[in-house]
């Protein structure tokens, strides 16, 4: 049998296929129809140190091959994350990378510093690319300085493997991936959503409650696969995603450098689309006589430091 | 909560847009209640990407059957009305909360439009449990009461609303209410407008609302289906709704 | 009749539907499906001072509700362009602007300043945005430094109405805008095409013989019209485009703020998609008893400074 | 060029894989030459987005028909399969520069798989000009020589190679070239592989080449259908092509 697990900055994966983060709420919602040890991992939904409440509706439009959200990161909290979700994760045998947001450096930090001694995580992805929060997400994420200062804040408070997940709406990824990897990330998490909106023409107004969105699904793919494709040559470990709903769009991350995929969009519409990403990744190297699917990254990007 | 293959039995036009699906799916048709909906995939393409919610209409679990009626809106419904008898299509449900029959309290169903898909699953249910239940039923033309035949099929007695005056009482559906709620429990489906009214109108008497929006996931997964609550905040209402008491929700805001 | 005539930075236009530089070549090619005398106007392949050779194949690839181009500005240069292209758009009624390139702001310059007098021409389109060529192109369009140099030299070199092309390939969009605003630009044209690629798995290696290319088509429409609503806050007439497909996308683009829209790759799929475009427009403006066109934009924006 | 809303008269299976489709076009047919192809749009959804080029196998100006025989590889193929008789199917063409009959010179047309389709219809020039024309088919197996039918409805003789010898000649069709160029001209459309090939037999016999590249425009309005010019710089292919004479292009670099 072909080898699928993978180690990803330092987080043991059984299958390089994971929930992406916002797309898979805590496990829970989707268990009845994705057994939750046959997946790679779960990314929580984005975790803060309180309660947030969203955004206004809509929050979601259909677009071309893709959607925008504007959720707002509303999510329970790190307390019911803690006590209700945790536990419950570890009871299904799940991997867990909680996705961690906040609004200031402070509450960044308090979240990853609370969940360092959880053998129920395995790791942290830290969210500075999230288009749809006014303070904190994106803000982060955008300027080098910025991002800098907060993965070193929470690095120097955290022993878990440390992702850092980037947002493509700049004009040089590699550059805050540098500056990520220079402030202690172990690896990097590419990429969030592209910023983008639509317009009710009846209404004469933007579709969403937020105006802007988050943009993802196949129509990104294109502009993910790129960023991975740069981003390789940092030299730290990449979990890919943005617009993966089959096993070979997995195979073309792998393939320019991820480590790993995160899957997002394609659950809500096959619901057990990891499953079947995974499967047919496994049948592949069956067929192409590949050992460990650890041989595909990087295999098609000469410029790849992290195959 | 189960992903099926289903296989198309009919998917007749019942008047102008308006269409009438039946599924053989038997796992779902196993638990499905009154006011729940299913999460469909129209077609295997990108475009349009996302499943589309549909109210399960009608449910006959010795047949394992499943009643959808709908009206042919944008591109995922119209790729819906291309399935023919035989087609397979997937299926994830049955979901979300249904109505709850307040006890001692005679159902006042209240229906707009194709928003009577969900109102006659609850007349079934009334129906087999022996309870009384009353349908007041709008629409724009007597041609769009599309729920007239099932609610038939099933004993029901319909009073009917129409724009035009078609049918029935010519005006909007809720016209039908006014001296009529004393001993009742309302339960409502249909365009928002008519939802916000009947909140306005039943005062004391309580009621229900199945309540639509936009939804990616249907299970809760990505809070993209958010309805103000009363009072501030929102709701899910892919699985704190669709149906909500009156009192929980708000069109203001 | 509704008034389709809209007046973009001084170019006057019997409509606001215009032909995407790049992807109507000269006018010539698609002329016999497309009066050019029935579209707003024409704007042309980006146009060198000497001709140039482009990229190796292959340069286009499909992607989800898109595509990927890398054609890396083949053309034949400013000679051809007055020589052979010039008089015969003339001749058929176009109203034409030139997209320029170059590698260095002195060809800019060059080009910019060989066509002022030239009545033929009605406009130009300064491209700092093309994403698959080494030098020029994005280069000047990513940094507002670069951007300004380059659209001032040639802004004194010119009085034809000068439109700037924009990419959506930066953190700050707004920041660039302003800049070649404050150049002198007359209008911004945005958007161009987002980096994106995609991997051959078979092969191993990336479709594209430059490995990255722009990405078009409706895939990137929510994606282009965030733009044009951040950029309708600049103060200058935009050209609004990316994904348009149909005329409610492109009124889409006017309500967010653009007073014409440029259609690309949408005249692969539908050559006559713009003549369509156009008259879908003008139905709408009769149904909802509009008079003006320019009534439209910025209707749903209400930071709008172009309406 | 016309842009032409044309009607499916046949689309029928001709072997795994393979079909052959009959067109009511009489717009385009009026000026379709060999070689020269036609850009469809396979259906009216966003994905796959743009348009299919196929070359003009027959073409039949009083009945104002064209044949296109094609192989399902991918999703715009297979919504091409999907169209039924009575359909109507949205064609841009006749595109592209056809064959150049060399004037007496014996034309020796060589086909791999598909690739017999734009043979076919200079061996239907040929004979309504009256004349000579051979032809050497090759492809995987006996059953995927596709241009047969044709050929022989044309009266025309072919010679076949296939890989695993379930017909004539066992190995590649090019390798039926060896002593038989003498006093003829080539004309060569199939896999890059066998094109290379036949341009490195030709030797000093003329020879033209029906080649493939990906098309957006088809136009030649996008320049992205480049090959790779002998010599350096590159050809397009929607408009110096399809066909090209064999020493303008190169397989190399
Ligand atoms: C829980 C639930 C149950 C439902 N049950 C039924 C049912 O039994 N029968 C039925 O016919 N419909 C029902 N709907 C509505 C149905 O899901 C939508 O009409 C359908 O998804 C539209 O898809 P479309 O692709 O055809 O249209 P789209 O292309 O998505 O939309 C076409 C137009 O309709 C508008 N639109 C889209 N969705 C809605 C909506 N939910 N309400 C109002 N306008 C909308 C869009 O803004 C657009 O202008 C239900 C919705 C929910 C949330
Ligand atoms: C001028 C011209 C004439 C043609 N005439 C014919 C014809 O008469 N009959 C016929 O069957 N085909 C013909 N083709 C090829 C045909 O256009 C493609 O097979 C078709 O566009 C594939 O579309 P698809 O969506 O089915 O496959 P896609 O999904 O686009 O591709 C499926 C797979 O096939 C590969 N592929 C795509 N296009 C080609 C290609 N051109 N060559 C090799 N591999 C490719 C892709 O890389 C992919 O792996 C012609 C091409 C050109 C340029
Ligand atoms: C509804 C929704 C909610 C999301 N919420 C989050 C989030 O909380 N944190 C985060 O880092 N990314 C979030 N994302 C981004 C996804 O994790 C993923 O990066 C993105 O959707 C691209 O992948 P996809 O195309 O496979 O969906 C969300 C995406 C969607 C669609
Ligand atoms: C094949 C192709 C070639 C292009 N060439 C140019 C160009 O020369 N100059 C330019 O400014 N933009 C060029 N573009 C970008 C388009 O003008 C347009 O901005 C982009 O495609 C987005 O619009 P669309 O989605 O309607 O195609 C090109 C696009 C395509 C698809
Ligand atoms: S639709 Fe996803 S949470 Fe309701
Ligand atoms: S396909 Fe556009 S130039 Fe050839």
């Amino acid at each position: 049998m072909a080898d699928l697990a993978v180690n990803l900055a330092g987080i043991r994966l059984r299958n390089p296929v994971l929930a992406a983060s916002g797309t898979f709420g805590y496990g829970r919602e989707y268990a009845a129809v994705v057994p939750l040890d046959q997946i790679g991992g779960v990314i929580t939904k984005g975790t803060s140190l309180e309660a947030w409440t969203g955004n206004p509706p809509p929050r979601t439009v259909e677009t071309a091959a893709g959607m925008l959200n504007a959720i707002g990161l509303e999510n329970p909290g790190l307390k019911h994350l803690v006590e209700a979700d945790l536990p419950w994760l570890a009871s299904q045998g799940a991997t867990v990378v909680v996705n961690v947001v906040g609004r200031t450096v402070d509450e960044y930090v308090a979240v990853a510093e609370a969940l360092d001694a959880r053998p129920a995580v395995a790791g942290l992805e830290l969210n500075v690319s999230c288009p749809n929060v006014d303070k904190g997400g994106m803000a982060f994420g955008v300027h080098p300085e910025s991002a800098y200062a907060l993965v070193r804040a929470v690095r120097k408070r955290t022993r878990l493997p440390l992702l850092v997940k980037l947002t493509p709406n700049v004009t040089d990824i590699v550059r805050i991936a540098e500056q990520v990897r220079d402030a202690g990330a172990d690896g990097l998490s590419a990429v969030n959503t592209l910023v983008g909106m639509a317009i009710d023409i009846h209404c004469r107004r933007p579709v969403l409650g937020n105006a802007t969105g988050g943009l993802s699904g196949p129509a990104i793919k294109p502009v993910a696969l790129a960023a991975v494709w740069r981003l390789a040559r940092v030299g730290l470990p990449i979990l890919g995603g943005g617009g993966i709903s089959f096993w070979q769009d997995a195979v073309e991350f792998l393939m320019a450098g991820a480590t790993a995929v995160a899957v997002g969009t394609a659950t809500f519409v096959r619901p057990r689309a990891m499953l079947e990403i995974a499967q047919g990744m496994e049948e592949y190297l069956k067929c192409q006589g590949i050992e460990r699917i650890t041989d595909l990254v990087g295999a098609a990007n000469p410029g790849a430091r992290t195959g | 909560m189960n992903l099926e293959q289903a296989r198309v039995e009919e998917n007749r036009l019942l008047a102008a847009d308006h269409r009438r699906m039946v599924l053989h799916a038997p796992a779902i048709a196993a638990s499905a209640g009154a006011g729940q909906f299913v999460h469909l995939r129209a077609h295997d393409s990108f475009h349009p990407l996302l499943r589309r919610p549909l109210s399960v209409a009608r449910c006959d679990r010795t047949a394992g059957t499943l009643v959808l009626i709908y009206r042919v809106l944008g591109e995922g419904t119209a790729r819906l009305a291309d399935r023919r008898p035989g087609d397979g299509i997937d299926v994830l449900g049955p979901l979300g909360r249904g109505f709850r029959l307040a006890p001692g309290l005679t159902p006042l169903l209240v229906a707009g439009g194709v928003g009577v898909a969900p109102l006659i699953s609850l007349a079934e249910e009334c129906v087999r449990m022996g309870r009384a239940v009353e349908v007041v039923a709008g629409a724009r033309t007597a041609s769009l009461l599309v729920g007239e035949a099932d609610l038939r099929e099933l004993g029901v007695e319909c009073c009917s609303a129409t724009d035009d005056g078609s049918r029935g009482y010519r005006g909007p559906v809720t016209g039908l209410l006014g001296g009529r709620l004393d001993g009742r429990a309302l339960y409502a489906a249909g365009p928002a407008g008519m939802l916000r009214q009947v909140q306005q109108l039943a005062g004391a008497t309580p009621a229900q609302l199945c309540i639509e929006a936009a939804m990616a996931c249907g299970v809760g997964a990505c809070r993209g289906c958010a309805c103000r609550a009363r009072g501030g905040g929102y709701r899910l209402v892919c699985t704190e709704g669709p149906v909500f008491d009156s009192h929980e929700v708000t069109y203001d805001g």
